[in-house]
C-alpha cells in the first residue's frame, strides 16, 4: 500500500505505444513537464493525448509532438503563444485531431471517472463540431448527446501528495488534473512536496487517493511558461 | 433443515471473516450496513484495506468510544466513525463517482435473493411498507468485485441462492462472489460455481440446499474459519 | 454584494406554498436544522421536500412533516432510527415519496447544477426503480437515461461562509450540502462561523460563493442526532 | 465607409466601457479572450462584479507588476492575474458547471458575426489552418447575458450584424446584447432592436450598415461614451 515511484522515468515505463494518455494542465499551469520529458525519453509512439491545449514552444507537449510520439491530440484549444510545433505537424497531416469544446471537454473526463457513459449539453448544438451527434430536446430545448472519454494513462501535477495519493494542487494549477486522475486506468503523479500519511487535512484533500496509482516526487519543477521564456528545447 | 445441518453453519462473524481473506492489501473496499460491517474487523495481518463510506469519507478509522462521538463524522450506516492519517472527506458526487466509476475493489453487500447469473435482490421484500433502497442499487455496479453474505437459506429454510429472484431486483446480473452460512460461491457465465464447502456437508446436501444448479469447482476446498467467532 | 441575513426567519421569509426545497444533510449530519425550523415557523405548504432521508424523530424533517407541510418527498432512504412520522404519513397516504438511488439523488442534483439535462447511468437497470426510464445501449451495456433535478430553494449547513458566500463544511456534514448549493434558484446557508471575506485560503473553498444567495450566521447549531438523543419535539 | 462614419466609431476601450456600465453590482461575470478583458477596467463606482475565468479561478485580482507573475494563477488567456480577499479556485469540471449551469450573470465575447436571431461566429473563418474553440461554445450557453464586443462592420465596410452567419457557428440564438463601435442593440424576438446609437449617425444611415432590419428601441438613446477613452 505504498504508490512511490523512485524516478519519473519508473513511473511512466510501462506506457505501451498506442496508448490514451490524458496530461494535466492549461497551458503552462500543473503542467506535469517531467512526467512528459520521462515519456519522451521512454520511447512510447503512436500515442493519443488529451489535454486542453497542444503544446506550447519546444518542451512538454510541444517537444512530445515535435518527437513524432503522438497520433492523435484531443483538445479544444491547440494553439498557443508559439505553436509552430502542433501547427506543422496538423497542417502536413501528422498528426490528428478531435476538437472539443472546452467544457465538454471536461464533462466527458469527469464523466469517464464518474462512470456516466453519455450525458446531453447545450454546448455545441446546432455548430459543427456537433455533427453526427445524436440530438434531443428536454423542456423544449435542444441538447447534443456527448460520450464519457476515459485514458489508460493519466499525467498529473500536484502540488502536495502523501503515500496513499491524496493530493493537493497549487492555484489555477488545478484546472483538468483532479478530473484527469478519475478517469484513467492508471493514474500518474508528480507532486511538489511528499508529505507523510496524515499532514494534509482531510477536509483539504482535493483529489483522494483512491484515483492515484503512482506518486514521485519532483521537488524543484519546472515551469512551462517559463521554460518557453527561456527559450528551452527538450531534448 | 436437519439439526445437523444448523450444526454446520458459519456464524455470521465467520462469513466476514471469510470474506475478509479475499481483500487484497491495498483494496478500496464498501462494506454496507449492519452484517457487511463486520468484514473490518477481520482484515489478515500485513494487509491493510481503504474503506469508503457512500456519504463522503474515505479511509476512515475505527468507532470511537462510546459518549465521544462526534454526529457530524458518520458512515453510511449513521454509526460514529473516527479519522486517521489519510482520511479524506468529499461530497455525495464525488463519493458516488467514486461508486460508479469503478474506482471501489470491492462492495460487500447483504441479500434477500442472489440469482445464478448474478442478479441481486436485497432492498425491498416487495411486501409494502415504506420502500428505501439507499445506495445499493449503485453499489452493485461499482466495484470490480461485488460480494454478497448471507445465510445459505431463509429462516424457513428455503434457497437464498436461486434459479431467478422472485423479490425486487436490486441490480441485474451484479454479484461476483457469494459468501454464506456454508459456502463460497463464484458466479461464472451465468451459472453458480461451488469454491469451498464447509466440512461435514456433501455436494448434494448443497445442492439440495440451493435453488439453482451448482458446479464443482475444480477443486472444491473446505470452507474451515477460526472456531472462536462462532 | 453582502449576501448576510440577519436571521433564519428573513433567510427563509420568502419560501413560497409548493415550492421545491432541497435540504442538505444525510440523517443529521450537515442537517440545516435552524434553518429547516425557521421554514416550519414561517408556514409555507406543500412543499417538496428533497433530501436523502425523510427525517428523524420530531425535529428537522420529521418536524417539517408531522405539520403538514410536505406534499411531497424525493429521497432515496426514508428510514431511520426513529422514522415513526415518515412511515405514519406516507401509509395514510398524505405524503407521495419518489425513492430515487442514493448516487442518482446525488448525481442528478449535480446534473441540475451543471446544467446537464440528462445522463446515463448503469444504476437501477432491470429494476422496478428504471421502469419507464428510457434505456440505452452504450458499448454493450445497458443505461438508464436520468433527468436533471433542480429547485427554487436549497437549504445548506456550512461551517464557515464569508460574505461573498465561499464555504467551507466540516467533516462527513459535507454531504449532499456542496451539490444542491449549485442546483437551486436560491440558496439559503446557515453557517456556523461566519468569517471576513479573504479568511478562507481559496485552496480551501468547497463551494464558491457563486452558488450562494443568502447566509445566516447559526453560531451554535444544533445537531439532529442529540436532539433526537435528548427526545426533542419541535415547536 | 464615409470617413465621417469612421471618426463617428468608437473605440474599443469606449466600447468596452459603455459594456461596463450595464453591469450590475455583484453580478458574475466571465469576459473572453482579448478586447473583452477590457471591460474589468471600467466598473462604475460602487459597483462590483466578480470576475470568473474558466481554469478555475473565480474572483480574482488585477494582472501582477511585471517580473511578478506567477505562471500558476493565470485566466483563460493565459495572462497571469492574482488573488484578493474571496478568491477562490476549483478544477476544470466544476468551472464549467458554473458555466453551462446558469450561474455567471454576464458573459461578454467578440464576434465574427452575430445574427438577428442571436447566432453567434466567433470561433472560425472557416478557412483551414489550426482551428480551436476553446470555451466560446460553453459560455455563449452559459449565463444569463451572452454580450458582444465588436466593431460594427468588418474592416471592409462589411456588416457584422446579420441577418444569417455565414461562418462556422458557435452558438444557436445565445447572443442577447450587442455592443458596437456605433450602437448598442438588443436580440429580441429574433431581430435587432436598437437600444442606442451614436450621435451624428442617423437611424437609415445605420440600417444601411446592418446586414438585417433593425428595430427602433422606444427610444433610442444617443450612445455616449468617455472622449479620453476614444
Amino acid at each position: 500500500m505504498d504508490k512511490i515511484s523512485r524516478s519519473a522515468a519508473e513511473a511512466v515505463a510501462d506506457i505501451p505505444d498506442g496508448a490514451t494518455v490524458m496530461i494535466g494542465g492549461f497551458g503552462g499551469s500543473g503542467a506535469p513537464i517531467e512526467l512528459i520529458h520521462a515519456l519522451i525519453d521512454q520511447g512510447a509512439r503512436d500515442l493519443i493525448v488529451i489535454n486542453n491545449n497542444a503544446g506550447n514552444g519546444h518542451v512538454g507537449i510541444a517537444a512530445l509532438i515535435e518527437q513524432k510520439r503522438v497520433a492523435r491530440m484531443i483538445c479544444s484549444f491547440p494553439r498557443s503563444a508559439d505553436p509552430v510545433v502542433f501547427k506543422e505537424a496538423y497542417l502536413a497531416g501528422e498528426i490528428e485531431l478531435e476538437l472539443v469544446p472546452q467544457g465538454t471537454l471536461a464533462e466527458r473526463i469527469r464523466a469517464g471517472g464518474a462512470g456516466i457513459p453519455a450525458f446531453y449539453t447545450p454546448t455545441s448544438f446546432g455548430t459543427e463540431l456537433a455533427e453526427g451527434k445524436p440530438v434531443e430536446v428536454f423542456d423544449g430545448r435542444s441538447y447534443v448527446q456527448e460520450r464519457w472519454l476515459k485514458a489508460d494513462f493519466a499525467l498529473i501535477k500536484a502540488e502536495e501528495a502523501d503515500p496513499h495519493g491524496n493530493l493537493t494542487f497549487r492555484m489555477a494549477a488545478r484546472n483538468f488534473n483532479p478530473v484527469m486522475a478519475t478517469a484513467a486506468a492508471v493514474t500518474i503523479v508528480q507532486t511538489t512536496r511528499l508529505v507523510p500519511l496524515g499532514a494534509i487535512d482531510p477536509e483539504q484533500v482535493v483529489t483522494p487517493g483512491i484515483f492515484v496509482d503512482r506518486v514521485v516526487e519532483i521537488a524543484e519543477p519546472a515551469q512551462e511558461e517559463e521554460l518557453n521564456r527561456a527559450g528551452a528545447v527538450y531534448p | 433443515m436437519s439439526q445437523d445441518i444448523e450444526s454446520l453453519k458459519l456464524s455470521n462473524a465467520q462469513i466476514a471473516w471469510r470474506a475478509a481473506q479475499d481483500i487484497e492489501d491495498g483494496a478500496y473496499v464498501n462494506l454496507g450496513i449492519g452484517f457487511p460491517e463486520m468484514v473490518a474487523k477481520f482484515q489478515p495481518e500485513g494487509r491493510q484495506a481503504i474503506f469508503h463510506t457512500e456519504n463522503g469519507v474515505l479511509d476512515f478509522g475505527e468507532a470511537p468510544p462510546l459518549g465521544e462521538e462526534d454526529w457530524d463524522c458518520i458512515n453510511a450506516g449513521k454509526k460514529a466513525i473516527t479519522i486517521k492519517p489519510g482520511t479524506a472527506f468529499f461530497h455525495h458526487a464525488d463519493s458516488f463517482a467514486m461508486v460508479r466509476g469503478g474506482h471501489l475493489d470491492v462492495a460487500i453487500l447483504g441479500a434477500y435473493q442472489v440469482a445464478q447469473n448474478g442478479d441481486l435482490a436485497n432492498w425491498s421484500t416487495g411486501k409494502g411498507g415504506v420502500p428505501a433502497v439507499g445506495g445499493a442499487m449503485d453499489l452493485v455496479h461499482g466495484a470490480r468485485r461485488v460480494a454478497v453474505l448471507t445465510d445459505h437459506v431463509t429462516k424457513k429454510g428455503e434457497p437464498k441462492l436461486v434459479a431467478e429472484c422472485t423479490m425486487p431486483l436490486t441490480g441485474v446480473g451484479c454479484v461476483t462472489h457469494i459468501y454464506t452460512s456454508l459456502a463460497v460461491v463464484e458466479v461464472v457465465d451465468g451459472g453458480f460455481v461451488l469454491r469451498e464447502a464447509v466440512p461435514g456437508l456433501s455436494f448434494d446436501e448443497l445442492q439440495a440446499l440451493t435453488g439453482a444448479p451448482l458446479r464443482a469447482g475444480n477443486p472444491v476446498v473446505p470452507l474451515i474459519c477460526p472456531e472462536e467467532l462462532k
